[in-house]
């Protein structure tokens, strides 16, 4: 008897919605009445758009059945660092999706949005708090956006001056990939400072950089490499001494939560990731909100709107209020949705729970670096306690097995774990970014030592099953090259 | 601990584990001075269910007024299948699909939503979303820069119809690079972009020029000229459209001979809901040839070590996270949970569904304007076909009318005043396919009353 | 290089939520105050309930990884037969969990129920029009309470004429369990009659035992052969000359909507299935909703509550007014929210979908009953149309072969189908009983043949993989026996 | 076509692969007379748009009452992730788990529900539900006399004190069976059931007694001295209990020297939505020596071919399905959604929410009893200790007292002298977790109001 082979009659991976669909084929249910519009012929459309000709089950089942391939917090272990991919509360969602909530639209007048506004307002007002700034504007759509905000707020601030010069913005090399990004858009020149071996920025190296044309330094803090930059008061004394503002990117906000604030440190302006600090969803990529904070001394600069309050009574702050405001980043005021989400959130936290936030996520982080300096795992930066987060490194296994953290990021697929972030920051070789977050047991992360434990042990005695990894996911290890060199973006109908 | 697992039986062994004696340990390597004192601005914690009663009782407060406002977000049905997947764990709490073998569906939803929106606007390709119609609209701008090689002047003709939010938008963001923005007025008796104002920028080193279809007033603009004079004086063309109106209109890709060269646009009509505006997604397409100029996260499909097809990230040397201060632009974080709702609205209503809920839109919304011109004092604005926007002229200011409509349970419309004083007092309203014949009666009525003028029928 | 089977790394069945549990973990965000009752200490509780201490995150990640072990409609064609698991709108959820509707005490004065009720009132009047019935009650929580209303009324209509002596219930042998179970419960003597070999009742048979002793016949019709019963005529006239009531088991109407009406042909009750018919959600399991319909004389018998009308006023008619009814069935009024989603299915559907669905539904069932003729496939009753299902028997496979139904079932599941239902009707060896719905695509249909055909030729050459399947689930195949002998039904903690 | 996905092509190539000319002619076994006209009476379709609206509006009428009412269906707060789980489409859309490798997600969480289930009883077995609390109880009564095999008489003690509809229905499933219920009186002072009436059914047969835990009047029964009268008498025990209660309250299993032989309750109080009244659940947990009497489904955890762990149904042999006629009961569809809501709700909320959620209701509703004390002509009817509702006696007829609540936005109780008509006008008022102080504060204010009484602070 011959036997077919298994894997052959696996429930095949899902085809597209166009290869669902059919001519003609609609969901009825969700057609409005046909009515015969009036359009001049010359701006009519002459062949209708190829979209998806399918019934409503057809897409309700393709899109659940495409779920069911990611991997998600809801489901996985999920340590991918510098994301904070902690758990996401159902209850923000559900309150953030009240009908009235849902329904309201952006230009409604603000008697009709003196819920939402209140919840805004104090919106604000806890960011204040968090970071010891002065004001806070909602408005930035995501981290990029916030970080956007805050080098245009530093621009118009010198520029409000009459300081044209300062044209440079430094950033150490070990920043997110957005800070350099963000200073270009700003039309800012980029001046990249090393750091030390132990993690913290090299002073000595912004000591030479910064000058009259410094606009500002953009400082990660906990810094990408997971360590808590030591030098701050040196670095801010420099910085402000030579008449440049301090940026912090507060992406890594979870870390210090409680412990210090930005605004107390001198910082000048700050962007936070509500949807990573704050818990709002991730959306396999977005929505975001990138909420800033500002000293006193760019308050002025705000990006609009800002919820003002009088008395018991909410409206935006406009044009004619914040007069010299780096102007509107969005169509109307940012993701407002996932502002109510944070807001949410940071009620049902609490005062309390926003301090311990910061420890616990410190705490498995820090639990997760022992236990992999027990297995015999390398650190990054072996003297430094961890924050939120740490890096290991892969180089000697690299080198030795030519297993690479790639391949280790691959393979955790199998054992049912999300990767770290690979390759990133790139200046540590090899490196896998771990985070595990406070929303995790003990028994998570204990698990998932064991998976990199078996790992290791395996790539001694069978590499080539890490390279090939994963194997028990929808695809294996797919061709990148290939699909940058044969670009396939859209879909076609075959010829 | 709402949201923090650790039992104290976990908590010291973890902290044996590390050899430290307390939590507070962890943090020693913080400089005492920076230390922050406790956050006493924050109020203690409440339970979900005391959230919930206290969002239950904000939602209220806002009411649920019968909605006539535009201006760049419309109310449109949506599916309940769509935000009832949307919201499932394994879409709402995944990230970035940075390990693409664990995020297929992820994936496969950004190609099917490219294949979409490379269809619907008649373009080649798409990107993965950004954040929204107006920030998207600036990042046009800014690879319109780079992608005319030939131009050197970073300028770029706004018409003065185009969203007046779009525009300061744009400004904001394109400012900071240096792009002048050269404003075209609008024809004061049709609402259209004034093609003979053009006229003065013969000849001059134009980077792109910007079309609205419709425009700000719901007013549908001459694209193939526009489009025409673009391409004839060595400018890229960026049409920023209404996606639902292309169910209807021509897509930009078919404007003019051969078509824009950016198309971009507010996606909230595709199925997501206004929530006081946002979080919305902004959509992108682009020629082949200007791919690697675009913005944003791009999916490919490619094959596996056995083969097989999938999905990944793909040209990410025009990313952040790879070129740093090089990129074509800084997004990392996009909407890609708004683009799946997106995806699965479109698949939900389909071409037939999409072009009902625009035709009825445009229909209702002239059934508005008809309602409303037996009112005395209340006239069109504009002459020019519209679609499912109209501009109204009041005889008095449009401020205290809202307020009165606002006070029956009614958002009333726009006042466009604000930003076209020149107007005087106009009122933008529209009414799409979730307004029936009486809620537009309702509406005309309600105007009438504040207008203290009683309707000629 | 020694290789780890790749199977020891798929991720492993999920734990049980007590596996999980930790002392003295738990859900703080969703802990009401602490406040201290007052309970005499005989009645006090002396140790906690051993229940799961996990975190929210634990608690929603084990429960969506356990989801994702299930086939259902959102996910797999489910082609089980006498369930009609056809698509379960979503708008009829989101509508009938608006708050309002959720948070409704079912005791809230009629005024706080208007909306609610009228939505009741119109749902009885639309059950009446489908069946042709004079009369609906929509308290039976499923089909099964609705055959004991059912029964229960006829009982109660020959007691009140005087008539004692009718304890027997007619029921044709291929009737569903759920009829001669509920005759029982009713405290009826069941008298069975057989089908005859086109699976049509057998008349002589039913004139044997219809006498004065027979209270009623319990017909299935469409049967649960699949076959739609020709002999009503006289199968009712048998009954009626007898002094017995005729009662409609609704549960197929989906094959006969707007063809036929169970109170036109002359039927005195009937239940439906709204759960099938009018497509609320199975809910792997329940609930369901088992609306009764009568003809005039039982009217008076109807259980409580029924809602009545009077001008544009709702309100229940309770005992007061039918003071003859059954009496109550359930603590309220049965599964409102069931109700309510098929209120909203039938009003999507309107007066023409009612008709179209039975159409489709047949069509769908025909074409598969004609493409499994066509690939050689033993259909049970090959003289006769499909209805909205049919039977296909393996009792050539099984005797030659040693292939079962249970086998072929087993296997599609590793293709990717809900197998069909298995070994019901009893009547019909090795059967398979197959209900398409209308709510499937030509190309489900179409698939799943060809996974029939497929297992169909593995059955020849290689049958241990058939008896082995599935292969590609979470489990492999369960052992039924050791289930009921070594009885394992709840968790206990490790000794 | 709604919900239809058929095009033409297809309808045309599957009726030619049926070899029939039309859909009509697949109808022709159909005796011609027994045809049905048109369905004139079914209103015309309307899309999901339009009955959204509808069902919007009709929602907008019955509004948000503040309520107090308990009798049976009670208000707590249910954690947002519960339904967010349940509703999900393999939960939401999958059946009976008949093929038990495609349904372990389901039989899992049954699995674990049975166990929630009898640990929260402290009974050894638990099925995976019935349809709820009032016919779960029926069920019981059936499975007492089918397991008490000692006793011939069907004769089931019923005590006055118990859920008056519970009653009413019990007696209409039972009573067709032949089954005979005795009424046991309460005490009038403290309401607790009387234990000196159960004198008179000494040294008769009596198969089973009902005891409800509290009881309708939210009074707490003295349990085990009914307990032990009804073992010592050779009754089974059969309890009625509120689940929540259970997190406070001694369970049914330690009731008396050996415990209670069935017990059953209304499951709603678990994470099910009030919702006028359903979809709710019945739970029923017993002794192992019973189990094969039990009516529903169970699930037992088995090996697979590979001997690894799963789960399936099991002792199916009491079902209809295989045993018909002689099953346990007749049940087939149960409530698993609300079964799997259950075990949800109980896994978030653990031990310590469920006893927070017990011991704040029972406080609130003490706090409301007192309160309401100080207004001239409200008296508390009973003295003996209650749970979270309270009977209390008013000195005017309920039902307008009520009418005047409603129409301020309260649900002001249940009207109890509809079945207790020798108790004068009652009302009884539960007050759950979800009450605050000022919804306590706004109930007292108005019902003094209502009662035209000046509250005595
Ligand atoms: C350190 C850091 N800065 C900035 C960003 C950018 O934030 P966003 O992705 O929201 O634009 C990120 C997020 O990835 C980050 O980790
Ligand atoms: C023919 C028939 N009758 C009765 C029933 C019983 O319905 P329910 O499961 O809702 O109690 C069913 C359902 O399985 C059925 O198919």
């Amino acid at each position: 008897m011959t036997s077919t082979p298994i894997s052959a009659v696996v429930a095949p991976r899902e085809p597209t919605i166009f290869d669902l669909s059919r001519p003609g084929r609609c969901a009825q249910a969700q057609l409005p009445p046909a009515l015969a519009a009036d359009i001049p012929a010359a701006l009519r459309r002459r062949r209708r758009p190829l979209l998806p000709e399918v019934s409503e089950l057809q897409a309700v089942r393709h899109y659940t059945r495409l779920s069911q391939l990611n991997f998600s917090i809801d489901t996985h272990f999920y340590p991918l660092g510098s994301c904070t991919m902690k758990y996401n509360p159902r209850g923000c969602n559900q309150y953030a999706m009240l009908p009235e909530f849902l329904g309201r639209h952006p230009l409604a007048p603000a008697v009709q949005g003196q819920g939402y506004l209140a919840c805004m307002h104090e919106l604000q007002e806890m960011l204040k708090e968090v970071t010891g700034m002065q004001g806070v504007s909602l408005t930035p759509m995501a981290g990029a956006q916030g970080e956007f905000a805050g080098v245009a707020m530093i621009r118009a601030y010198h520029h409000a001056r009459g300081d044209f010069e300062r044209t440079e913005v430094i950033v150490p090399e070990a920043a997110h990939g957005t800070n350099p990004a963000t200073a270009t858009m700003c039309g800012m020149k980029v001046i990249e400072i090393p750091c030390n071996a132990d993690g913290d920025c090299d002073i000595e190296a912004l000591r030479k950089v910064v000058g009259p044309r410094t606009a500002g330094i953009m400082l990660t803090n906990p810094s990408t490499l997971g360590v808590f930059e030591r030098h701050i008061a040196e670095l801010r004394a420099l910085v402000h001494d030579a008449g440049g503002l301090l940026y912090y990117d507060g992406a890594n906000l979870n870390a210090i939560l409680g412990k210090v604030r930005p605004g107390d440190m001198g910082f000048d302006v700050i962007h936070m990731n509500l949807h990573k600090t704050f818990s709002t969803p991730h959306g396999g990529g977005g929505p975001g909100a990138g909420a800033v904070g500002v000293a006193a001394r760019l308050l002025p600069y705000l990006p609009i709107p800002v919820v003002g309050r009088e008395g018991d009574k909410y409206r935006y702050l406009e044009e004619r209020d914040l007069p010299q405001s780096i102007g509107r980043l969005s169509g109307f005021m940012g993701n407002a949705g996932v502002l109510l989400r944070a807001y949410i959130y940071m009620r049902m936290i609490g005062r309390e729970g926003m301090q311990r936030i910061g420890e616990y996520a410190t705490l498995n982080a820090n639990y997760l670096q022992a236990r992999f300096r027990q297995e015999g795992f390398e650190l990054a930066y072996p003297s430094r306690r961890a924050t939120h987060e740490f890096i290991l490194t892969m180089k000697h296994s690299a080198r030795d097995l030519g297993v690479t953290a790639m391949d280790f990021a691959k393979r955790l697929l199998d054992f049912g774990y999300h990767a770290p972030t690979t390759y990133f920051p790139l200046l540590v070789p090899e490196c896998l970014l771990i985070e595990p977050t406070e929303t995790e047991a003990k028994e998570a992360l204990d698990g998932f030592v064991g998976a990199m434990v078996a790992i290791k042990k395996e790539a001694a005695v069978d590499a080539a099953r890490l390279k090939g990894a994963p194997h028990t996911l929808p695809v294996r290890r797919l061709d990148d090259v290939r699909a940058a060199k044969q670009l396939d973006l859209i879909w076609k109908p075959a010829a | 601990m709402a949201f923090i697992p650790h039992t104290a039986d976990d908590v010291r062994e973890m902290l044996d584990t590390i050899g430290v004696a307390s939590i507070e340990q962890l943090f020693d390597e913080i400089p005492a001075a920076l230390r922050a004192g406790p956050l006493t601005g924050i109020p203690a914690a409440l339970s979900e269910m005391q959230i919930g009663r206290l969002m239950s009782e904000r939602a209220a407060r806002d009411g649920r007024p019968l909605n006539f406002i535009g201006a760049g977000a419309y109310e449109h049905h949506i599916p309940a299948a769509v935000w009832a997947i949307t919201t499932r764990g394994e879409i709402y709490t995944a990230y970035t699909p940075y390990q693409a073998e664990a995020s297929q569906g992820t994936l496969q939803t950004i190609y099917e939503y490219q294949t979409m929106i490379a269809n619907l606007t008649a373009m080649e390709v798409s990107n993965a979303s950004l954040y929204d119609g107006a920030s998207g609209l600036a990042e046009a701008c800014l690879m319109a820069v780079r992608a005319n090689r030939r131009s050197k002047a970073a300028r770029i003709l706004m018409p003065r119809a185009v969203n007046p939010t779009y525009r300061k938008c744009v400004e904001a963001i394109a400012s900071n690079q240096g792009l002048i923005f050269e404003e075209v007025p609008f024809d004061p008796a049709t609402g259209q972009t004034a093609l003979d104002a053009l006229a003065r920028f013969e000849g001059e080193d134009i980077t792109a020029i910007v079309i609205q279809q419709p425009n700000f007033f719901g007013v549908l603009e001459d694209v193939d000229s526009l489009t025409e004079w673009g391409h004839a004086h060595g400018a890229l063309v960026i049409a920023a459209v209404n996606p639902t109106s292309l169910a209807l209109l021509k897509p930009p890709g078919e404007w003019g001979a051969k078509g824009v060269d950016i198309a971009v646009g507010e996606g909230q009509p595709l199925g997501v809901p206004l929530c006081s505006g946002g979080p919305y997604f902004g959509f992108m397409a682009t020629r082949m040839e200007h791919v690697r100029q675009m913005p944003g996260r791009i999916v490919g499909r490619t094959l596996d070590l056995d083969g097989r097809p999938g999905f990944t990230l793909t040209l990410q040397a025009r990313e952040q996270h790879i070129r740093r201060g090089k990129a074509t632009s800084n997004i990392c974080t996009n909407q890609g949970l708004l683009m799946t709702a997106a995806t699965i609205y479109l698949a939900i209503v389909g071409p037939e569904g999409l072009e009902r809920v625009a035709s009825a839109s445009m229909v209702r919304t002239t059934e508005l304007a008809s309602a409303v011109s037996t009112i005395p004092g209340v006239h069109a604005a504009f002459s020019a076909p519209h679609f499912h926007e109209v501009l109204l002229r009041l005889d008095r200011p449009v401020g205290p009318v809202l307020d009165e409509l606002a006070a029956q349970g009614i958002a009333g419309g726009y006042d466009a005043s604000r930003d076209y004083p020149e107007l005087g007092p106009v009122l933008l309203v529209c009414a799409t396919e979730t307004k029936t014949c009486d809620d537009i009666e309702t509406y005309a009525k309600a105007l009438a009353a504040a207008l203290g003028a009683p309707r000629a029928t």
